[in-house]
């Protein structure tokens, strides 16, 4: 079995058409899925919200009002958004380091996460966890995790309460290139292919996991070839094309809610931040590589689209939609700073459930 | 009363849970068969040879509503999964807020005595000690392992069950009526004023026909079984101490950095208790080695009730 | 990439000839290697002083003169036979739990051997290891293993050390189906693809791991499928016939060899005697297929072949071979008798190399 | 003499070592560009995010003739690699009867401070002091990093270093020339007469701290930096307490089954040292929980100088 590619075109009516062909070529399909604009308009929003939101978590982190690490999603906004909005309310995922995005994909409250940035007792995790630990269990989000892969085999336990329940929900593990070169992938995956779990395995591959490129690590460039393995499908997307990545995550939870098993999708993106917000000790990915990517940036390319081609959104919307965010962003920054410190004794809090 | 197996035990609580609570379910890389007849295999799970994998999918079920239950089988294989234990189940609760519950059991058994060599006649106990947000069992007797496995099923938190080989098949009273033990409670299995043995699991049995034999030269010992390692029962020990004025601690672990030196430790720190110390403390635990095949390496590594009795004897001067 | 399967077929002249061909049935060209003679009786003996040291073994551990637990290899020699002679003294390999046939195909010395299952000071480990642990480090056997998929990590390290050396040598890791499964699997071949160690990972696939089937564990029923994944070559070969291992094994090593990286062999066997010699919970194969299996003896069907087709070996020969093994393996027995226990207090040798 | 920082320390000696020695190897996840320029992306090798395998490879590349070093950088994800050191690293050479030399370095860093939350803010070193045959360095000053770091480089055994995070940019004094210093040497780092700190790695700095204070307050302090855990010097603690008839041991982890309870167990059970116990002994840990995020709870939870000083003046009465 080969990888699947999933190639965003234009038919002559300049309507979006899915090409679906195999690695070597050959076509297996075309597909025409398409969320209401409506839809597409909030999918920008959320967008435009993640790199909002960070653009300012990395500011206040230099300006030494949010501790420890900061990793920024910047670039690759469309993979949690167009996976996210392929899902319900009540469905799971987990998220990794970089984990800004998918709590914002996933619903997550933005007073609640900057306070947890800040530190504060208002914060997700009462100031316990930090950019690294956010998690709202009440929308599905279970965490964002610093062990590389430690989240794949939680979620595929996400996974397991979903089958058992029977109720056609689906969890969703988010993951880099890099976590796809651990153990955890391996066992994980080969488990839900074996029992059928109702589930997406998301990598998001940036071309890099830290400061070694994804051409030092991985045997085989693309990580959809490894579906291959566990008789499940490997899916390979655009990762800079959020409707490219919603329709290929519609397609996985139509499977995984059929009972069919889980989808292995690799969403090719990039990180146009460095991999913290820390002075690393060295940048080895080149400038014009960076700028290149800056080039196909996901919300840009998605903006221009909604309002050039579909004539969904005029300039003065976007403008204005922006500004909507940057507000909201201001606000999630007046509440963690209006926030209280927690109790230095509530350390001594959570350690157990009564 | 009845008696049963320490094994036997430890499987009756396991099927009573199961029958009381639908949310329960096992995961193994070996389903006993009896288990998946009764409750099927989408509670009772075969699972590949993925430990780590599957304690993280644990996790996750406890996160969703699920109270999993990991039979890990012999201690040796947790250590495949000890990022999911370390990083993760023990912090997740903390970390995240306190927001969700994790109600988690993980079974191992632990100890040597079966010439299996050093992988697998392993009593790390203490590692997981240190991390906080684990509860950790260790029972000696049949009525222990009952009471307290219903009670780490019941546990919203993360409890290691550690189990003891040598006492698998090993019999005792258990009350056909359903009981709980509280987890971290410590137990005075004989009491006694000259001096204290706190003993773990299968070292609870020889610390007793220790204090039998010592009986016989006029020393009177009490034997305390801490029965769980976190939380620890520091007063208990502390007031059998206070009692006695003297404490050996008996443990099938080496002694660097395990239990035994934290019960040593706990008694030494505490004002009261120091007070009343007539004597150094002693450890008679496990050689600080891996342990070997060859039943003349093993049984020279491993205490027993004679090191013990001398080590008391030592004690007493 | 699918899986390559090596077929072992005769010609017209009734000679051996591999048919490689695809998954799907597509032939991909013929192979005709044959050791000589004299080597395919060296072959034989191996196999047969397997099976014949684990019959005496299981019969002393019956007996109480051997300790802990023994697994036995019964029914799958041909692999460890067929892999190791196509390897070199320094060629360096780790095994499993199930190690005997390993270490037997590799040169290892009976005596020491069954000393250290008797836990004698003249045993290989001099009684600390036991049967879960014999290694020779002498002759590139790293050592037998507790852990199922412990090794291959290990063994993958000599590979690197082979590489590093730039001898040509080569390191292979034998390991079960189970193990498979396991993270070290999947992280090991990665870096072994990517950096083309000099490596050969044969799969021992005996349709069962302990008590739970193949068909429970695995995504896929080829193990060798997963090749693919990481841009290797996976192969499939008949466990049971020691030819095709071996010539499967000779092609990888000459591969490996020349530095163009590691091979996956999927050798399909079958296990004849219990997981363990213990007494287990229960035995969950049935009787039919093991029945089915004992009739594809690797053994039986290698000696007929030799006697009947290839005329190398008369019965009288065969039957002669046969009491010099046993000679050989009551030898190995009667120095373990006479070798003494090691001294209790040597238990605190060996902790650190001084 | 010229002063460098505890990261230079142990950069300069890994260097060193790699210059004087063509079997090293360095095996990370991240690869110092200056290392690979120098050496070569032969022998420096950025590895995928597999330290469980890179640590299994490095203990065959060991047993193959060579003299790998593994960085696991944070020791939060050597916790991936437990089995490899548990079940292999710790138990080959003597599972194996001593055939083989497996000379390895595992490097990682250890401890709080860094607003890291609780995976990163590990300082679980007790879990591997459990273990037969594994050294573990954890050294206080650029000084003994580089001499110690080289012993460990040398050593034909595996060896963990840990290294506070704390400390990377410590400066100190360190020779030019060629020097190692002993593994399971024990270092007294300033001498007193009231009572022993036992203070390990970042501590010896705030117990040094401490004891500048309470000199003034007329109480003189001395200051025992054990410098390795594995093997512990209990003789140069055990002296120490002798002498001061007080001890008080000061660590950035937490208490329970730590190397704190070993320190302490090793004193309470030698009968002389024991003889000279004026006072219960004290520990000096960080709270036993996961390592909170907000500067605030971090802060509440680990032990500084002023906690010392106070448990000082405690244990003084
Ligand atoms: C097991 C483990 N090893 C190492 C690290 C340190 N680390 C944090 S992020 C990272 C890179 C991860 O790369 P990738 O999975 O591709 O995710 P990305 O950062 O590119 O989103 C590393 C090595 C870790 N967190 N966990
Ligand atoms: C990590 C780990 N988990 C569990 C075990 C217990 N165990 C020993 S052998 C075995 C089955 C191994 O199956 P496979 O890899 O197919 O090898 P086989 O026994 O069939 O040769 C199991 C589960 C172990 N040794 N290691
Ligand atoms: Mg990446
Ligand atoms: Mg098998």
């Amino acid at each position: 079995m080969q990888p699947i590619i999933i190639v965003r075109l234009r038919d002559k009516a300049e309507q979006a058409v899915h090409h679906i062909v195999g690695k070597s070529g050959h076509h297996l399909g075309n597909m025409r899925m398409q969320p209401s604009p409506n839809n597409q308009i909030e999918m920008l929003r959320q967008m435009q919200t993640i790199r909002r939101f960070e653009e300012r978590a990395s500011d206040d982190f230099h300006a030494g009002d949010i501790y420890g690490v900061v990793h920024c999603y910047i670039g690759e906004e469309a993979v949690a958004v167009g996976v996210c909005s392929a899902l319900e309310r009540d469905d799971r995922i987990t998220s990794t380091h970089r984990g800004h995005g998918h709590c914002i994909a996933k619903g997550a409250d933005l007073n609640r996460m900057m306070a947890e940035l800040y530190g504060r007792e208002t914060g997700y995790c009462k100031g316990k966890g930090g950019s690294m630990h956010i998690a709202d269990f009440s929308i599905g989000m279970l965490g964002a995790n610093g062990i590389v892969a430690g989240g794949i085999p939680i979620v595929t336990g996400a996974g397991l309460a979903a089958q058992l329940d029977g109720n056609g929900g689906v969890a969703v593990s988010f993951f880099g290139d890099g976590a796809s070169n651990a153990g955890p992938f391996h066992e994980s995956i080969n488990i839900a292919a074996k029992w059928k779990l109702p589930m997406l395995y998301i990598c998001e591959n940036n071309l890099h996991s830290a400061n070694t490129p994804a051409s030092k690590t991985l045997a085989l460039e693309d990580v959809a070839a490894r579906a291959a393995g566990y008789g499940i499908p490997g899916v390979i997307v655009d990762g800079n094309d959020v409707m490219a990545v919603h329709d290929a995550a519609t397609i996985a939870v139509a499977r995984a809610r059929a009972g069919e098993g889980p989808t292995l999708i690799e969403c090719k993106t990039y990180r146009q931040s460095g991999h913290t917000e820390r002075l690393e000790a060295y940048e080895h990915r080149t400038s014009e590589e960076i700028d290149l990517w800056k080039k196909k940036d996901p919300i840009t390319q998605f903006a221009n689209n909604l309002i050039q081609r579909e004539g969904q959104l005029s300039e003065a919307d976007w403008k204005q939609m922006d500004d909507e965010i940057l507000q909201a962003i201001q606000a999630s920054v007046d509440f963690a700073k209006a926030s209280p410190f927690p109790k230095p004794e509530s350390a001594l809090d959570d350690i157990f459930a009564q | 009363m009845r008696q049963i197996s320490y094994a036997q035990a430890g499987s009756e609580a396991l099927v009573e849970e199961l029958r009381r609570d639908p949310k329960t379910l096992v995961l193994s890389t070996d389903a006993a068969p009896a288990l998946v007849e009764e409750f099927g295999d989408q509670r009772i799970r075969a699972t590949p040879i993925a430990e780590g994998a599957v304690t993280g999918m644990a996790i996750g079920a406890a996160g969703s509503g699920y109270r999993p239950i990991v039979n890990w089988r012999i201690v040796t294989f947790s250590f495949v999964a000890m990022d999911q234990i370390v990083n993760q189940a023990s912090k997740i609760h903390y970390m995240f807020g306190g927001q969700a519950k994790f109600p988690l059991v993980f079974r191992a058994t632990v100890g040597g005595g079966g010439k299996l060599a050093a992988q697998h006649s392993q009593s790390p106990y203490s590692m997981f000690m240190n991390l906080a947000g684990l509860k950790i069992i260790l029972p000696s007797t049949p009525y222990d392992m009952k009471g307290l496995m219903k009670s780490a099923i019941r546990d919203d938190n993360p409890v290691i069950s550690f189990e003891s080989s040598r006492l698998m098949g090993f019999k005792g009273d258990v009350p056909e009526e359903e009981y709980t033990l509280p987890i971290g409670k410590a137990d005075v299995k004989r009491e006694g004023s000259d001096i204290t043995i706190v003993a773990i699991a299968w070292l609870v049995h020889e610390a007793l026909a220790a204090a039998e034999t010592l009986a016989k030269e006029g020393v009177s010992v009490e034997v305390v079984d801490p029965r769980s390692l976190f939380p620890l029962d520091a007063e208990t020990i502390r007031t059998s101490v206070r009692k006695t004025g003297r404490l050996l601690i008996a443990d099938e672990a080496g002694p660097t950095a395990g239990a035994s030196a934290e019960i040593a430790a706990l008694t030494a720190e505490d004002a009261d208790t120091f007070a009343c110390l007539k004597a150094p403390i002693k450890r008679v635990c496990a050689l600080q080695v891996p342990v070997p095949y060859s039943p003349v390496l093993e049984d020279h590594v491993f205490p027993d009730r004679d090191k013990i009795a001398a080590g008391v004897r030592a004690v007493l001067g």
